[in-house]
């Protein structure tokens, strides 16, 4: 079931136009390497879900590749506003974008319904949010036990979830560990998942903490060190804050926000490139 | 040491709300360096709980993130995103929730969705995050956000978090568990809802400030206690305790 | 809130007549100790909850402490019937017991609602199965989005969870490996837990596979080496399996057992007793 | 080497069904002795999962109990019951699901719940466990059982696992996913369903059993398959690897 193969292979094969994709990583481990692999390859109308919304969707709503997004919270961690997020929103800037929010809980559960294959999941809701009234993606019920209203959660069902982890081993098994979020529930939502690694291994070492995704659940894995930057993978790579600041400047402005794309993701094919090219251009550090 | 500084001044106060070994669901900013300093002075057995799974965290600097390593290695626990919000949130067992917002209203209902109408919004903001449930789930809500008319409005474009709603009863008829939003602590005093109407009352300003100076930056008429208090000067050990924390803070995030 | 005290004043203070208390542990880390305790202070009218009653349910309804029995699968596992469970239900002795049966699912789908503070959990349920027409614990409910048929299980809230763990540190913070089972949903889903552990240590060495449940959740914690016997303590114990064989015949026998739990349980005082009086009778090996 | 037991011909017969890279949702007894079998010779590559949670484990002997250490420490991944029940089986990642049962009926509905009425059992049974999701969930289903005239009955006094329900495509109708109970494996034969009337036909004999050996085995009137073929014997080399796994099972479990 799950083949080790390059990146642009997985993305080419597995994500098509118009594709429900959910990239996931709670802060950690977000998949920056395969998000920049589909701007490349210049993937139209997808239907992106996360939890967070952070730099990867900013790239990816800016550069034109997204149709609908379904999210939580969607800002630049500790630092604003996530500009392209906005002027899609704000004026269809560079397409009109279509949004279905929830809250943190509300995504979660949609999540773990989508792992359990069920069509809904349960939590109790918040009465008085205008959030609920806005979304045709939740639903008030009772208890058929005591007649108590709690809140119904569509299921997430992406078409194929991607995520970034520490290692694969030779069978294709995939080890995470440090904050694991919502990855395990994402990636067994979804009908194919694609993980990038910092590294591959013959055997794991087990690591205290660690959560073991078996290879039967892996689509394909894809070898890109380093790509969670500027997020981070822990014990490999560190978070690379400057990055996070250096990005609203980048962001704010439509013209600058073109070139970086154009000079940093669409003129290079790996991260590895990626970062040489940041480094060398001095910009975004 | 220099004075205070108003932002300063509202970190320690949020501080000084926090009792020891109280479960704490905590933000990034204003939220976090409070939390972490009530920690490091009158709080150390303070559980500081993060949204991305992290319990019972011990920071030696401030996060930059929800998510930065040091909260996963320092913690007594990482669970999942799914069980923070369940098992933990949900399930009642936070005592003390932080919240700021863009936008709050008299009764303590906060926007962080948008503003202007929701389908055409002048301004999108980040969205709910993790707001609402804590708003309504944990045992009390702490709020902090700096003062400004534009902030403290008449009418919110946008619930997203539910504080006292419409006030009096309204919460509890909701059947929110938890008591809501009991302190608003701004860069220039403190409010609090009226035991009845739920409506925020100025109890407290900070050194300097003037109950006029903050009905001049509410967007509402706000009402003042009769005997509102002056917030009590940040001691020297609480700033310097403060300003440590943020200097190595600022040493590791850019080393 | 975690208070470290004897096994017999936890049950003491924490279990009542009438109590509804959930012992979990999935075959590894059964709390036996703990149900002696209870069996010594002559507990009564006590509504248990429990995905796999095994001998240690069985010797608490042989000595007459249980009203109802909230369970997926009642056998010695390996072996075969529990007789004592058989006698109660086939014959009222010695005393009638109420069941509501449920399958494996639909119980951790209660204990997960019962530790989420959810009215219910909802699991997808078997169509044609008579389980769900004998039970008044889950009801047939339609999704609000698509009218699919899915399962609603009314919550599992019990008064006291009691599990086993290989370790509590001094702070009162609780460390269990291995096979975790359904501990951490039932010890969330109750108003108090007890927590029986092999060691109690200044500092948890980290372990993998490790599940910490944090000392704010945890009511007492009581020093109880060897007390899942003849469970296991992975790292700490061996599976007793002869025991289990044993426990066929032992049971099987009104007066036998009576003799049994006279001697082994009434007339000791802890799990060191316990495992000494039955070596020294051979009784059980 | 003594000939093979009517035990042993079952398990091996069992053990042959199992495909290689399968995942197999494996309890106690004779489908965990099949499926660790299967793994020794053909499909080494067999994925072992139990209901306490191990999944992928590579046990050396056979578990007692599915819940025994070993399992755990050779596996891929420990998850907890909830998830492997709402994840794993409900979610249809499993491809092949054992069972065993007190009562069969002719559409392969399973009874382990009561002899007599529910409210006053003759025989309280142990219940359901896991396998009213695992008939319903699984890809396709293993049915293990003694060939008696009291197991295999006209009528189950309890439906506590639905298999093929009243046959035809009441299964489907009822929204199953699985292909429900595909073969069931005796220590007389082997029994399939009927591709349209999904009744059981006997479509297997072990060596020297006859056809009407299984139907004076069978309380309701046994179908049998034109073309019924008989088992082939246990090669010397699966009867060797079976002995070989209980030798040192009885060693590791008693020792």
């Amino acid at each position: 079931m799950a083949k080790i193969i390059p990146l642009s292979e997985a993305v080419g094969d597995l994500i098509g136009d118009g594709s429900a994709v959910a990239m996931e990583g709670f802060t950690h481990l977000i998949p920056h390497a395969a998000g920049h692999e589909i701007i490349r390859q210049g993937k139209r109308d997808l239907i992106l879900y996360r939890m967070t919304p952070d730099v990867i969707y900013d790239q990816l709503i800016g550069a034109g590749a997204v149709a609908k997004l379904v999210f939580s919270w969607g800002g630049n961690p500790g630092v604003g506003s996530l500009h392209r997020l906005r002027d899609a929103v704000e004026n269809g800037w560079p397409r009109p974008l279509e949004i279905v929010e929830h809250t943190h809980a509300a995504m979660a559960a949609a999540y773990v319904a989508g792992a359990s294959d069920l069509p809904f999941g349960v939590i109790r809701g918040v009465h008085g949010s205008d959030l609920h009234e806005h979304s045709k993606a939740v639903r008030w019920i009772e208890s058929p036990f005591d007649g108590e209203r709690v809140l119904a959660v569509v299921a997430h069902r992406p078409d194929v979830t991607v995520i970034h982890a520490q290692r694969a081993d030779g069978d294709g098994n995939v080890q995470l560990w440090g904050i694991v979020g919502i990855q395990k529930e994402a990636a067994l939502a979804a009908n194919s998942l694609i993980v990038t690694v910092e590294e591959i291994v013959d055997r794991f070492d087990a690591v205290p903490g660690e959560m073991v995704l078996p290879h039967h659940v892996v689509t394909a894995i894809c070898h890109a060190p380093g790509g969670a930057h500027p997020s981070y993978a822990q014990g490999y790579t560190q978070r690379d804050n400057g990055f996070y600041t250096a990005w609203d400047a980048i962001s704010r402005d439509r013209n600058r926000f073109e070139e970086w794309i154009t000079h940093h993701v669409r003129g290079t094919t790996s991260i590895a490139e990626v970062l040489d090219s940041i480094a060398n251009a001095g910009d975004g550090e | 040491m220099s004075p205070a500084t108003r932002d300063e001044i509202m970190t320690v106060a949020a501080a000084r709300s926090l009792r020891d070994g109280a479960r704490c669901f905590v933000g990034i900013g204003l939220p976090s360096a409070a939390a972490n300093l009530a920690r490091r002075l009158h709080a150390p057995n303070l559980v500081l709980i993060y949204e991305s799974g992290t319990i019972g965290s011990k920071p030696d600097v401030l996060p930059l993130s929800i998510g930065d390593g040091e909260l996963a290695e320092t913690a007594d626990a990482v669970v999942s995103v799914p069980e923070i919000f369940a098992y933990w949130l949900q399930a009642g067992r936070i005592d003390v929730g932080f919240l700021g917002a863009a936008q709050i209203d008299r009764h303590a209902n906060l926007n962080t969705t948008v503003i202007g109408p929701y389908a055409s919004p002048r301004v999108r903001l980040p969205g709910a995050g993790g707001a609402p449930e804590i708003a309504a789930f944990s045992g009390e809500v702490l709020v902090m956000m700096r003062h400004r008319p534009e902030a403290f409005v008449q009418q919110l474009d946008f619930v997203t978090t539910p504080g006292h709603l419409e006030g009096g009863d309204a919460r509890s008829r909701a059947g929110f568990k938890g008591r809501g939003p009991t302190r608003v602590i701004t860069d220039l005093g403190v409010l609090e809802p009226h035991p009845e109407s739920r409506e925020l009352i100025l109890t407290n300003v900070h050194p300097g400030v003037s109950a006029d100076d903050v009905r001049d930056a509410t967007g509402w008429r706000l009402k003042v206690a009769d005997d509102v208090a002056e917030t009590e000067e940040p001691t020297v050990q609480e700033l310097g305790v403060l300003r440590d924390l943020r200097e190595r803070t600022e040493r590791a995030h850019l080393g």
